[in-house]
């Protein structure tokens, strides 16, 4: 079990001792970083070919399957078509801005892998403070999303710049805020340690993992809500509504700009999930003790498949929001229910004490009614009253 | 030898960007530029092994203030209006007051007790023992600055109710 | 609950995407060029013009009548009538087309031609891979590209082709019947024939 | 909340304030090549000025110069998706102006062909207006799988999927092949699966409905002023139905409802058209059951140089967007003298400002997709 869960650690190791000693910590950091880059870029290239299929599988048709095997040289074909396009500028752009916007995107991006725990003691760097640096990293792309917007003097991409503003900072509130009791009851900021906390097994052998708890599945499914927003996807992407404004902050740019935008929003989206994964779904940890051979980054790359293929699913299925009700669903619903959530954490913190055998259940069912009822009260005052059913008369 | 030119390179970072925020002509390019000082601040925080506040400083600054910044720009229309000369014309007025600024910043650092030479002990203050402090030794300032954020957002919240009433009582 | 909308919605893209893999009537695409689907009878793309025997040019069934010219919508056919006649099927002579063009890139496959042609000398056909990079002549189809035997005709629309081609034979039958009894008639002499017994 | 006046909205923000932007013609969603020049305070809209043309082929100075035969084919491209029904409104028309009268089994099979064009209109236009809304595809996927197999249909009948070119004046071009009502039998019985399907996707889901809800209300009043007709007209309550109304061709002898909104917003013209669908499988499941044999073809009826007497004649039919009528005016000769169309997508287009005032940019897109228009029919 060892030898193939620290496979990776160990080749590590082995490559950095083959330098002299005072140049280990630059080998071994540049190693990290090569790896990290080949994984997520190949794993960008993968997920969009993947998407593509797996939309294309729910809408009753194949996807692409042309270039390669079951289509996947797919990537390689956009990748060049990408890099031969004509990047067009247009006259009256701010050159300077125009072209330091994807810089501005996607190189902060990169930044957001190095905290996250991939395995056993294969997380970059082991912060203190690595949620913070997480958020921290997560906000420097609003700006670059109005540079992007802003400097391509075009009323669409204004338009789409400032939606996607909007979007962002109200979304951010809470995604942070669905953290929260995590953070307590892990008891600290640093990824490897929450890891830790939902490291244990209960008597049935079931892992202690933060979801399989009230208040953890209510933080999960606001976390990931928040997440799709913060990645501009489906039900959430109105920056560039198709539909509505072209493309939005996107309508300006082709060629190598628009795929280092694309690669982006993509790498947000990875980094967005692998935090997803390392706070509720109990990182690397297996779900079931007699299940611990499983080398832990398998487990990893498991559950990081499995929401990716939420966020597909849907995509394929939800129509867009208007900005409006985006703005409303985030402050008068997604805040109220996140704080509300804490709440609930705190009463889960506070009954760990009870000792009678039926505590569990009446536990969660006490937390999940704490959940439950201002999820309810909250929708009914989104929706305002509610309308009278529609009712359709039938003339003879 | 390696932190001294890493030090170089954000104080650098952090002096150009304040330059270029102060000369440029285009007001977006000045907000812009300001971001890029704020980061530099933070890029010398986290030098300094200050995980906490770097993290906070660039979360705040560059997430949060650029874009209050940007957004106050284009909402009052600067962004179009291309100002004139950047140096005012009485520009001798100017230096004599920046003169006078900077002299009595110097005194009052020169002269204040806490500047005694003591080597730069590594603050390595986890993220605990900062949280402790918070809520034990500093809560009243951590409270009073809540108080004082809420009612600012209050402030603004009903300046900016009270416009759209009075321009279309009408329509809404 | 008032999620309940988007988890029915959701359920209901996953009962697809389950489906495409084993119920053939959730993924109905053709791999076109691979797979082809079945060709209809009734299907009908541009004209082509019917000859019998064996050569095209002779055989052609058209009699350069210039009805198609006039009805056709989009003016998309061009006819130069010959001088020479020729015998049609039933021995009777029959002018024929010298030039009989097509503009298959004007034409919009109305097949109101071959409604109102009275010699079923043009049909639709059926063919649709007709692309080609000379924009000028390539789309252009003169006599001779688009003269197709009768049995081309009979494999495209098997039932209409059936019926034509019966009622050909009628026809030749009947005409060589009374040509048979006009040539018997000169025999007698011309006088009225003796009462009937 | 009431739609203001569009004088008053545009006083209220400062002239500078207004963004000017010109959605189309190259758009992705306004159905083909169509302008709108909208006015926008922030995001919602003050002023809006359709403009359309781009599309104008001079259809009505053809057919004057074609023979009443010729301009058959022309009228497929009308409104391009819903071929046979305008074959069959121009075709009524010329039977009233030539006093031709088509046989039974002519008028079950147009009645059969209409009905089907019914399902493919509102089927691709619910995918399309769930398009416009940012369901990328998957609703529309599943209406053009359905839409596909009643193409299928038309091919093996007329000979063309979209452009069918099938009525003629008296009857029709050629008779059912083989086989061919049982599919449709099979097809009909198998429709409301797929309708279900769409409605468990669609009608419950709660962003569609915050969506579509309250946006773009078209009040009964004003709806008959325009002149709207078809589902947007009886999705404002307004119970106009020119199969009840005329009850041409052999519409009498079917029983089927009409559905009537409430309120006249886009959630019912959507939810209008669905059920409008479910009466159609009605119709088509009574006309399956007792369609007649005999000739398909009136039989003093002349493919060729028709020269009808002199006079006009106005043929209407309800078609799938709404009153679709011919005007025609012969002098005798072989071609009209003059050939007028009354497409509803034009007049329903109409109103498209006075839907659109105080509204979102993004409920300018969805509004229009629930009016249903084609350029083809609008511009002519």
């Amino acid at each position: 079990m060892n030898g193939l869960d620290q496979i990776f650690v160990g080749t590590g190791h082995w490559i950095a001792g083959l330098f002299p000693v005072y140049v280990q910590p630059l080998i071994s950091a540049a190693l990290e970083i090569a790896i990290m880059m080949a994984v997520f870029g190949g794993c960008f290239a993968l997920t969009s070919v993947v998407e593509r299929k797996l939309l294309g599988r729910m809408q009753n048709r194949y996807g692409p399957n042309r270039v390669g095997p079951f289509g996947l040289l797919q990537p390689l074909a956009d990748g060049i078509k990408m890099l031969t396009k004509e990047d067009i500028v247009p006259f009256s752009a701010d050159k300077t801005v125009h072209f330091l916007a994807p810089l501005a995107l996607s190189v902060p991006i990169w930044l957001a892998f190095a905290v996250l725990p991939f395995g056993r003691n294969m997380s970059a760097i082991d912060l203190d403070a690595g949620i913070l640096f997480f958020f921290a990293i997560g906000s420097a792309s609003e700006l670059a999303v109005f540079m992007a917007g802003w400097s391509s003097q075009n009323k669409y991409s204004l338009v789409g710049a400032m939606r996607a503003i909007a979007q962002m900072i109200s979304y951010e509130v809470p995604l942070v805020l669905s953290t929260v009791p995590v953070l307590m009851l892990a008891g600290s900021l640093s990824l490897n340690e929450i890891v830790a906390a939902q490291g244990t097994y209960t008597l049935g052998g079931l892992a202690r993992w933060n979801v399989f708890t009230p208040w953890g599945l209510a933080g999960l499914l606001l976390f990931l809500i928040a997440a799709t927003a913060e990645s501009n996807r489906s039900p959430f992407d109105l920056p560039e509504g198709e539909s509505e404004i072209i493309a939005g902050f996107l309508t300006e740019y082709s060629g190598f700009k628009y795929a280092l935008f694309f690669l982006s929003e993509y790498l947000g989206l990875f980094a967005i999930t692998g935090l997803a994964v390392t706070l509720f779904l109990g990182g690397w940890h297996a779900p079931f003790r007699w299940l611990e051979w499983v080398p832990s980054w398998l487990w990893f790359a498991g559950k990081f498949c499995a929401l990716i293929f939420l966020f597909v699913w849907i995509r394929a299925t939800l129509p867009r929001l208007r900005l409006d009700q985006l703005l409303n669903f985030s402050w008068r619903f997604l805040v109220p229910l996140s704080l509300i959530n804490i709440l609930v954490a705190v009463a889960w913190y506070w009954s760990g004490s009870w000792k009678s055998p039926v505590a569990l259940p009446v536990r969660w069912v006490l937390c999940a009614a704490l959940v439950a009822l201002p999820y309810h009260w909250l929708a009914q005052s989104l929706r305002g009253t509610l309308p009278p059913p529609r009712k359709y008369t039938y003339a003879e | 030898m390696l932190n001294e030119i890493a030090f170089l390179l954000c104080a650098s970072l952090t002096l150009a960007g304040a330059v270029a925020a102060m000369m440029l002509r285009n007001l977006v390019h000045c907000a812009l530029c300001a971001a890029g000082a704020f980061a530099g601040l933070a890029a010398i925080y986290l030098q300094l092994s200050a995980e906490f506040a770097g993290f906070a400083q660039f979360l705040v600054y560059v997430g949060a203030v650029a874009i209050l910044i940007v957004f106050t720009i284009l909402l009052t229309r600067g962004a179009d209006i291309q100002t004139g000369r950047a140096g005012s014309s009485s520009s001798w007025i100017g230096l004599l007051v920046a003169g006078l600024v900077l002299a009595c910043l110097v005194g009052s650092i020169m002269s204040s007790p806490g500047l005694v030479r003591l080597p730069a002990q590594t603050a390595n203050a986890p993220v605990q023992k900062i949280g402790e402090q918070l809520m034990n030794q500093y809560i009243m300032p951590l409270e009073t600055m809540g108080l004082l954020l809420t009612a600012a957002l209050l402030g603004g919240v009903v300046i900016a109710m009270r416009e759209p009433a009075k321009a279309n009582p009408s329509a809404r | 609950m008032d999620g309940a909308g988007i988890i029915k919605g959701m359920i209901e893209t996953a009962r697809n995407f389950a489906g495409s893999y084993h119920d053939e009537a959730r993924l109905t695409t053709v791999q076109y060029p691979e797979e082809k689907l079945a060709p209809v009878e009734n299907a009908r793309t541009i004209p082509f013009l019917v000859y019998d025997g064996a050569e095209a040019l002779p055989g052609l069934r058209c009699t350069a009548c210039m009805i198609c010219e006039k009805e056709c919508p989009p003016q998309c056919i061009y006819i130069v009538k010959d001088t020479v006649k020729k015998p049609d099927f039933v021995g009777k002579m029959q002018m024929q087309p010298k030039v009989f063009d097509i503009d298959i890139s004007v034409c919009m496959s109305c097949g109101i031609c071959v409604e109102v042609c009275p010699f079923d000398a043009i049909k639709m056909d059926q063919v649709f891979e007709l692309s080609t990079g000379d924009r000028f002549g390539g789309l252009l189809l003169n006599k001779t590209q688009l003269a197709k035997p009768n049995d081309y005709f009979n494999k495209l629309h098997k039932t209409e082709a059936a019926e034509i081609d019966l009622r050909r034979v009628e026809e030749k039958q009947k005409a060589e019947a009374a040509a048979a009894a006009k040539a018997a008639a000169p025999a007698k002499p011309p006088m009225a024939p003796p009462p009937a017994p | 909340m009431a739609t203001a006046s569009p004088t008053e909205l545009a006083a209220s923000a400062p002239p500078s304030q207004i963004m000017e932007v010109a959605m189309g013609p190259q758009h992705p969603s306004t159905h083909g090549v169509f302008r709108m020049d909208v006015s926008l305070d922030g995001e919602t809209v003050v002023k809006l000025k359709p403009v359309f043309g781009y599309l104008h082929r001079n259809h009505e100075k053809i057919a004057e110069k074609c023979s009443y035969l010729g301009s058959i084919p022309y009228t497929d491209r009308l409104d391009y998706i819903c071929s046979l029904t305008n074959n069959w409104a121009y075709a009524m028309t010329v039977e009233k102006l030539a006093g031709l009268v088509p046989p039974e089994r002519a008028e079950y099979i147009r009645v059969i062909l209409s009905e089907l064009t019914r399902l493919i209109n509102h089927s691709a236009l619910a995918g399309f207006l769930l398009q416009d809304m940012g369901a990328l595809g998957t609703p529309l996927m599943y209406a053009f799988r359905e839409r596909e197999k009643i193409l299928d249909l038309f091919e093996s009948l007329t000979g063309a999927r979209m452009m069918c070119n099938y009525m003629r004046f008296g009857g029709c071009r050629c008779d059912l092949p083989p086989g061919w009502i049982e599919q449709v039998r099979r097809l009909v019985s198998d429709f409301p699966k797929f309708l279900d399907e769409f409605e468990a996707l669609l009608t419950g889901n709660e962003i569609l409905q915050a969506r579509t809800e309250g946006v773009g209300v078209l009040p009964a009043p004003l709806a008959v002023n325009a002149g709207v007709t078809g589902p947007m007209l009886r999705a404002s309550g307004v119970n106009y139905d020119i199969r009840k109304v005329d009850q041409y061709g052999v519409y009498g002898r079917f029983q089927f409802r009409v559905p009537l909104g409430e309120r006249g917003d886009v959630f019912d013209r959507y939810m209008i058209r669905i059920l409008e669908m479910r009466e159609s499988l009605k119709i088509l499941e009574q006309a399956l059951r007792d369609i007649p044999g005999g000739p398909i073809m009136d039989p003093k009826a002349k493919l060729r140089n028709l020269r009808p007497k002199a006079g006009e004649a106005y043929g209407r039919i309800e078609g799938p967007k709404g009153e679709l009528g011919f005007y025609l005016i012969s002098d005798g000769g072989p071609n009209p003298y003059r050939y007028r169309v009354r497409p509803p997508s034009l007049i329903n287009l109409t109103v498209l400002e006075d839907m659109c005032l105080g509204q979102t940019i993004a409920d300018v897109v969805v509004i229009l997709g629930s009016i249903d228009i084609v350029l083809g029919e609008v511009d002519r």
